[in-house]
């Protein structure tokens, strides 16, 4: 059924009855071509993109629990593609042009609003680096611009640039940066997966891989064996739970990182904005909320909360920079299981195991990914290379030392 | 305006009238009183207007679950969005402002989207708004954002300040109801250290509320006496107005209390609010439980409530929202509010109990089997439809209708980790379930206990087993007789009907939107939460979740626990963010750190720049310098010509002592440190494991087992960090033992070819320091000035003649001083972090923009550095294939071919001729700066097989500042390549 | 003898007292500080050192011991030595001296400043800038805590009298600090 | 979270640095003639267990002794804290 202005104000007249399930509730098969473990917004879109872009069919997406319920339903749902480095950028700025056109594309409002993000600089270093970042970027085919601080000030009269600690220099702003209704996105890739056939089974757990000669034959499920040509798979920071079914160790650990949203409040936040000399970034939802975060806990974590130590240090970088938001109200604070890389990128790759496929390790930053990541993943599920954006995305890069270490922090996941 | 539904008794202070302000009408009330209570006395009714559809609005409860009356309270920067009028306290000039309304509270143009509605049912946005595509940013977003949010932040800095603070008990009890205050009796007699905490400013929970007695005594009177006997013991701390917030790992409790928000403004130093980190060994929830109302059309009008609160406003505020009244309800507690409610003398129209068999009325009409089917009234009720047992209506006017549908115990810091609520079928509700936070007991309503006797025993055996527990002996407190009544209930949930019946009133989620959702298949319970929005608004759900799951378990044909619960997370109730900040705002943000000669650099006028926490010196500019360059360029050109002084004390400073000292120092770093002579300094290069440069720095070695290591100031506490982590962990059997001194030292750069002159009239005549006798990284311990002792370091950062000499840091000051007096027939400089970056760059030295995490030694030039003969952190990482391929990075100097031109950093390098995109990147330019020795502007970069490209034109640009011009490539070493200054 | 003068960490000659309510804060600037960190295999040498030199046993985890000398614990087999500085400005050297190879002695008189919380109502105070359980101090804790991000040391040595020793180049933002929870709790 | 440190007692987690896995204890042995491979698993490759996980941390605002704590990842429960430099002992490093 699509979506039209016809459909809408139909149903609003006759009291919506004629709306039918976003997607179906599907019953596993035997077997498939394709098993995507994880419904997320990865998992979803990868098999969306394999049936549409690879034209591929039999694939079922598997989720132990309901559909969006990682990290795509519990991020700051920001979008951006002000990536440094060669291995990174492009990738993400594919996924910033499919963020342009998903709504038409999957016929769903995910609300993708490009209201631009800001990274504030503070020190001359910091000014350095973000040239040579917002460089990179220009030289990748995205957009960025050095503002200075009366023009952020300009856009952001209550900052605190009278009685900064760490005084506001000027920021990188990328104005096609903005933010997405995260759990649409998963709704969205699910209702258009669902139209062109993938089944999604919810309530579905994989217990394990059933592996002969070196080759992967299906999954063990809380729903019995399902079979399949090929799996992948995306689930983000279960990802070592998972993959140690089938014996592999990774180079991931799995974190968490907080996030917050306050009362609704009337719009004051144009954009999305990180303060550059504390832990703090924060954008205001279409509803009204504060929507922010920081650094993540730093410990190994599965426990989706997490301590009061880091929720402080996030405000005080909050009041740092926006000494007008004291009297709004923290309203929820939650947490989310990040896989967290050694050198803080993505692996899309296949696995030492035939027809075993793996898509993780994307830290705090996995949403805006979303659409390139099931593209690119369908790409090389489908195709067994991988896609011209992704291809430093390997298992083999820290063995050969081909590091995509943004933050230059090294081998420590906590870090990046 | 006269307070026309003030009832007779009631806990407010009578003796003194107080005003306030709501919108533009002055009103009266009494200390005591909250706003919403001072209100509905006042005969105002309506309080808000809904998110959605801007309904009007009035109180549905009368404490912090309130998700109706919301109100800007204060004027001006004090400005408080979101408040709830249910739980603000009355303060003589009080004033607050209805929001989410244009024009006025009466008359709301956004009222439209209630005629509407139809369109707007949930999730409608993602199924519309897409045609055409460009429309949405700007068209259709735009239009949805201004109508979204409910209150306005001031835009003004927040002028109250915020505290944070820490406690220790061994018992943390959290409400001061009937539970809690007998536990904490019961813990505080037993010699236990207690904190009893409530969000209210009155101790007592419902017993402040409650018309039936404790023994011989009323609730309120019990529940002060208990707070006295309370307040005699030392070993307990009872806090009001503190609401606890969380629950996280290991015992530790987050609190908010409100130390002055019942005041116009906090007192002279006093912070508004507290926010307490408690540390719990154990911890007693006693929170009560809340009301749930029961779903039925048009049961969101200004004068419908929680039959509880109808009883709370009239029998502890003395109000009623109306004269004539009516309760609907599913249990005998709605029978209680009737009995209440009559005996203040308001009117009972009728109480409407959904079960057959009800009780009778006294002194009202009970009208049994029947259900609320609809209501009127535009800004406030003023008639309810009923439909009886046997299907017929009617209808009866009251101007409030109190309604029960049951209570909720209150379980959400019981979820803060993993308990999940379990179905206790008796009282048809949700108690707590599931794994419990460490060291936490459930008493009283809270664990589904609802009697008053219920909870005073519950809350005091719970106390004195914790106790025992905790190794004391239970004293037990005499508890009063109290009522015990069973609870009657039969679960109903949801009056049938066509037209809408509000489940989450703030968020106008409706009961035909659950089904809807049910329909799209948003089943799951967060499912249902994400599309509805059910549960998200400021209440976070604590009145609608119940009846949201029931409606979804009804049209999904599953029983309501199979349907599930969603998290409650922390806060219990909304928390200032400035709470959560503290002190640590504006300047006070981070703690400034400052180097030991900042007071005289003060003097001299200096710009100060911030590094790290450090604030240094960044120039010094003198009378007529109107540009940073031309104090900058002096500072330089008058160091390289004679002598400059730089404070270099916020470079850290590592004591490394012990037998096995050179040995520890040849595995942190990858060059070879055992064979350095006593009195000598080495430059050594730092590893990561992963074979990446770390930091940089010397180490002086002072004795055979006596070293002292240089980092770069950024690095400082990580290196030591990383230093304690190789000799705890991996040489745990090393003699060696490590302290900073980062901040012993007074430590300036004295930098030119007249250095030694300088230091030669400071330094002690019986110390040799010329070249032969304190030769080029020579170091020693010497004494100036008659007998200071100090450290003498002969090591060159600007590529000059150089020293570092190191003083007591209490002596900094007059160091400095006493240097620049010493110089002045030297024409001494003093010069700051901007010259040092100058000169280094002149010099070629690698700094914070070189050693940025991704290079290694070989990038550096610095490559044959890494030992071979030894182990060394990082040693074989680095001989990994990638790090070390044909086409590395390599570090090299650039000039302008043009030599008016900048090169500035950031700026990327491309080879002439080749295509300006990313593939055909060949390096980036790391530091830059405007070289007054050379007259032109200079840089570091990092290029391609740049050892090899020497003399090379190269394409510099970027874009996003506009540069796209040649450059020229050359060795790092702008000035002194052979290093002659350095050993003159 | 040299003629150079010495400044407080705020940055005068004198060292700053404030007064306000039950509580008087001073700065204290005549007070010498040595690290002693035992050598691998001498701890016992070390022990025995420390106890000499203060003359009552080295203090454990979390104590402080001594009279004209005092010793508070760092960390294992490591103390920090505390004496008047007009008597041992020379501390670090003289204790090196004593020390005979059992022990790393490191000047630190001048890592850190030193203001000292005197009056009733100090865990007042206290319990709003750091998480150490200053209302259970009953005189001997000497515990390491953050207060306001800065890295500290508390010294408690009475009830009514607790010392607050952070790093010398924060001392403006610490004495600030201070004096705000002063202010605040009292 | 607290830590309970063996020397100081509990102490809130906030005074400690995160670091990883304690298998970075149990540095290879950088002669060994299959070093790289081993260096590499060392450094890159991580159990990340959820359920019990040695893992360092440092008291950084205490007593700067590395502790081998072992929490669980799924409930944060602690239930040994060592000091990291009796760990490595036992666990055979030598000077």
């Amino acid at each position: 059924m699509r979506y039209s202005g016809f459909k809408v104000i139909k149903e609003a007249l006759t009291g919506h009855r004629g709306w039918g399930p976003a997607w179906r509730d599907a019953a596993p098969q035997s077997s498939y071509d394709y098993v995507i473990i994880g419904g997320g917004g990865h998992g979803l879109a990868t098999a969306y993109y394999l049936a549409k872009e690879f034209k591929q069919a039999r694939i079922a997406v598997l989720e132990k629990g309901w559909i969006g319920g990682g990290n795509v339903g519990r991020n700051t749902t920001i979008i951006r593609s002000n990536y440094l480095l060669d291995g990174n950028e492009p990738f993400y700025e594919f996924s910033l042009k499919l963020w342009e056109g998903l709504e038409q594309d999957l016929n769903y409002n995910a609300m993708v609003s490009q209201r631009g993000i800001l990274n504030l600089i503070h020190t001359d270093a910091q000014r350095d680096a973000f040239t040579r970042r917002g460089n990179a970027m220009m030289l990748n085919g995205a957009d960025a611009e050095l503002m200075t601080t009366a023009q952020i000030v300009a856009r952001y009269p209550f900052l605190n640039v009278n009685d900064a600690r760490f005084p506001i220099k000027g920021g990188l702003a990328q104005h096609r940066g903005g933010t997405v209704r995260h759990d649409a996105v998963a709704w969205g890739y699910a209702r258009a997966a669902d139209q062109r056939g993938v089944d999604i089974i919810q309530n579905c757990e994989v217990t394990g891989f059933r592996i002969e000669n070196g080759t992967c034959l299906g999954v063990e499920t809380s729903r019995g064996f399902i079979g399949a040509k090929k799996v992948g798979a995306c689930v983000a920071g279960s990802s070592s739970r998972l993959m140690s079914h089938a014996g592999m160790r990774l180079p991931i650990e799995s974190h968490v990182l907080q996030a917050f949203v306050s009362e609704g409040l009337k719009p004051v936040l144009p954009g999305v904005i990180t303060f550059g000399a504390g832990h703090f970034y924060c954008s205001q939802s279409d509803k009204g909320g504060l929507v922010f975060g920081g650094d993540i806990d730093g410990y190994n974590s599965y426990a989706q909360r997490g301590n009061l130590p880091v929720v402080e240090d996030v405000c005080e970088g909050g009041m740092a920079i926006f000494p007008m938001i004291g009297r709004a109200r923290l309203l929820r604070m939650w947490g989310g299981i990040m896989d967290m890389s050694m050198d803080g990128s993505p692996i899309i790759d296949r696995t030492h195991i035939g027809g075993l496929y793996f898509n993780g390790g994307w830290c705090y930053g996995g949403f805006k990914a979303t659409p390139a990541s099931g593209f690119v993943y369908a790409h090389l599920l489908a195709t067994d290379t991988p896609h011209p954006t992704a291809t430093a995305y390997r298992f083999d890069r820290f063995a050969k030392g081909l590091m995509i270490d943004e933050k230059g922090m090294g081998n420590q996941p906590n870090l990046h | 305006m006269t307070q026309v539904n003030r009832l007779a008794g009631g806990l407010i202070d009578r003796s003194r009238t107080i005003s306030f302000r709501f919108d533009d009408k002055w009103m009266k009330g009494h200390p005591g009183d909250t706003l919403a209570s001072a209100l509905l006395a006042n005969g105002v009714r309506l309080m808000g207007r809904s998110f959605k559809y801007h309904r009007p609005r009035g109180p549905l409860s009368a404490g912090s679950e309130e998700p109706n009356a919301i109100v800007e309270l204060r004027d001006g920067a004090r400005r408080e969005p979101n408040t709830r009028a249910t739980t603000a306290e009355l303060f003589d000039g009080l004033t607050a402002q209805s929001q989410n309304r244009w024009p006025s509270l009466a008359f709301d143009a956004l009222a439209i989207n209630d005629r509407l509605s139809n369109f707007f049912a949930a999730g409608f946005y993602y199924k519309t708004f897409m045609w055409p595509a460009a429309f949405w940013e700007k068209l259709y977003e735009p239009i949805i954002r201004r109508a979204a949010g409910l209150g306005s932040l001031s835009l003004q800095a927040d002028p109250d300040s915020y505290d944070k603070g820490y406690l220790h008990c061994d018992l943390l009890i959290i409400g001061a109801g009937p539970a809690g205050l007998a536990a904490a009796l019961t813990a505080g007699e037993s010699g236990l250290n207690v904190i009893l905490a409530d969000e209210d400013s009155l101790p007592g929970g419902r017993l402040n509320i409650e018309t039936y007695g404790l023994g011989q005594q009323s609730g309120a009177d019990w529940a002060a006496e208990a707070t006295e006997r309370l307040a005699a013991l030392p070993n307990v701390r009872l806090m009001t107005r503190t609401t606890v917030l969380g629950a996280f790992d290991h015992g530790i409790y987050g609190a908010l209390e409100r130390v002055s928000d019942h005041l116009p403004v906090p007192p002279e130093g006093k912070p508004r609010q507290i926010l307490w980190r408690i540390y719990s060994r154990r911890a007693i929830l006693a929170a009560g439980a809340t009301e749930r109302p029961i779903v039925f059309e048009n049961n969101d009008r200004p004068g419908i409530m929680l039959a509880g609160s109808l009883r709370a406003y009239a029998n502890r505020w003395a109000a009623t929202p109306a004269p004539e009244i009516a309760v609907f309800t599913n249990n005998d507690d709605g029978h209680r509010t009737a009995q209440d409610l009559r005996a203040k003398g308001v009117t009972v129209a009728a109480v409407i109990d959904t079960r057959a068999q009800a009780p009778k009325g006294n002194g009202y009409e009970v009208i049994a089997g029947g259900t609320v089917t609809n209501t009127s009234g535009r800004l406030g009720l003023s008639r309810i439809e009923v439909t009886d047992a046997r299907g017929s209506r009617r209808t009866i006017r009251c101007g409030a209708l109190g309604v029960s549908g049951g209570w909720n115990p209150n379980v959400s810091l019981t979820c803060h980790q993993r308990g999940r609520p379990t179905w206790n079928a008796d009282i048809h509700a949700f108690v707590p379930g599931g794994t419990l936070p460490e060291g936490m007991v459930v008493a009283g309503a809270a664990n589904g206990l609802f009697s008053t006797h219920a909870a005073l025993t519950s809350g005091a055996d719970i106390a004195a087993r914790i106790a025992t527990e905790l190794g004391h002996s239970a004293t037990r407190p005499d508890l009063p007789q109290a009522e015990d009544t069973p609870l009657a209930i039969t679960p109903f949930w949801h009056v049938k009907g066509a037209k809408r019946a509000w489940v989450d009133q703030q968020n106008d989620v409706t009961a035909k939107d659950v089904k809807l959702a049910h329909q799209e298949n948003f089943v799951s319970v967060e499912h249902l939460k994400r599309y509805t929005t059910l549960g998200m608004a400021t209440d976070q759900g604590k009145t609608s979740n119940t009846a949201g799951l029931a409606i979804m378990a009804e049209v999904a044909g599953k029983s309501i626990p199979e349907v599930g619960t969603t998290m409650f997370r922390p806060p219990y109730t909304p928390t200032a963010i400035g709470a959560f900040a503290g002190r640590a705002r504006g300047k006070d943000f981070r703690p400034t750190r400052k180097t030991p000669s900042h007071f005289w650099a003060e003097e001299q006028g200096a710009v100060f720049v911030e590094v790290g926490m450090w604030l240094r010196a960044q120039w010094f500019p003198r009378p007529g310098e109107t540009h940073w360059r031309q104090s900058v360029d002096r500072e330089v050109l008058q160091t390289r010509a004679s002598v400059g002084i730089c404070d270099v004390t916020t470079l850290g400073k590592i004591d490394v002592q012990g037998a096995d000292a050179a040995a520890f120092l040849n595995k942190i770093y990858c060059n070879a440190f055992a064979k350095l002579p006593v009195g000598r300094t080495r430059y050594g290069l730092m590893l990561r494991e992963d074979g990446i440069a770390m930091d940089d720095g010397t180490a002086a070695r002072l004795a055979e087992d006596h070293f002292v290591v240089t980092t770069t100031t950024a690095n400082a506490v990580t290196v030591y960090r990383h230093m304690e982590f190789v000799r705890q962990c991996l040489c745990p059997d090393m003699d060696v033992q490590l302290i900073s001194t980062t901040e012993a030292w007074a430590q300036f750069s004295v930098a030119g070819p007249n250095a030694r002159k300088l230091l030669q009239k400071v330094v002690d005549p019986k110390f040799d320091i010329s070249n032969e006798g304190f030769p080029f990284m020579a170091c020693g311990e010497i004494t100036v000035c008659g007998g200071l002792r100090a450290r003498l370091f002969r090591i060159s950062f600007s590529g000059e003649l150089a020293y570092e000499i190191a003083v007591p840091t209490r002596y900094g000051d007059a160091m400095i001083r006493r240097l620049m007096e010493a110089g002045r027939e030297f024409d001494v400089v003093a010069y700051g972090t901007e010259a040092l970056g100058v000169m280094r760059i002149e010099k070629g030295h690698a700094a914070g923009n070189e050693l940025n995490g991704t290079t290694t030694a070989l990038n550096l030039g610095m490559g044959k550095m890494v030992s071979t003969n030894k182990d060394s952190i990082g040693a074989v990482l680095s001989r990994r294939e990638g790090l070390n391929a044909p086409d590395a990075l390599r570090l090299v100097g650039l000039r302008p071919v043009d030599r008016s031109k900048p090169v500035p950093a950031g700026a990327h390098l491309m080879t002439k001729g080749s295509p300006v995109d990313a593939a055909h990147d060949q390096g980036y330019v790391t530091s830059a700066c405007y070289s007054p020795n050379l007259g032109h502007s200079i840089a570091l970069a990092f290029l391609k097989s740049g050892d090899t490209r020497m003399g090379e034109i190269l394409r510099l640009v970027s874009p996003l500042t506009g540069f796209d011009h040649e450059v020229e490539v050359v060795s790092a070493h702008f000035v002194d390549p052979e290093g002659e200054r350095l050993r003159a | 003898m040299h003629d150079l003068i010495a400044i407080s960490p705020l940055g005068a000659t004198r060292p700053r007292i404030d007064n306000h309510g039950p509580v008087t804060l001073t700065e204290v600037t005549d007070r010498a500080l040595a690290s002693v960190a035992a050598r691998l295999g001498h701890e016992a040498q070390a022990t025995a050192l420390v106890t000499a030199l203060i003359g009552a046993p080295a203090p454990g985890p979390a104590r402080m011991a001594g009279d004209t000398l005092t010793a508070f614990w760092m960390g294992p087999d490591q103390w920090m030595l505390d004496a008047p500085i007009d008597s041992h400005e020379d501390l670090a050297e003289r204790i090196t001296a004593e020390a005979k190879g059992s022990a790393s002695v490191t000047d630190q008189t001048g890592a850190w400043c030193r203001f000292d919380l005197t009056g009733d109502g100090l865990a007042d105070v206290l319990e709003r800038l750091t998480n150490a359980n200053t209302r259970a101090f009953a005189g001997g804790e000497a515990q390491r805590a953050a207060v306001e991000h800065m890295g500290c040391f508390l010294l408690c040595h009475s009830p009514r009298h607790i010392s607050v020793i952070g790093p010398r180049s924060s001392a403006g933002s610490l004495h600030h600090a201070l004096l705000t929870a002063i202010r605040s709790a009292h | 979270m607290l830590i309970n440190h063996p020397l100081l007692g509990p102490r809130d987690a906030s005074e400690f640095v995160y670091k990883g896995d304690a298998a970075l204890i149990n540095r290879p042995d950088p002669d060994a003639p299959d070093a790289l491979e081993q260096f590499i698993d060392y450094g890159y490759l991580r159990d990340n267990p959820a359920g019990a996980h040695r893992e360092l941390w440092f008291h950084e605002q205490g007593d700067r002794s590395w502790l081998v704590v072992t929490r669980n990842t799924l409930t944060h429960e602690i239930t040994s804290v060592e000091l990291a430099r009796d760990v490595a002992r036992r666990e055979g490093r030598s000077k």
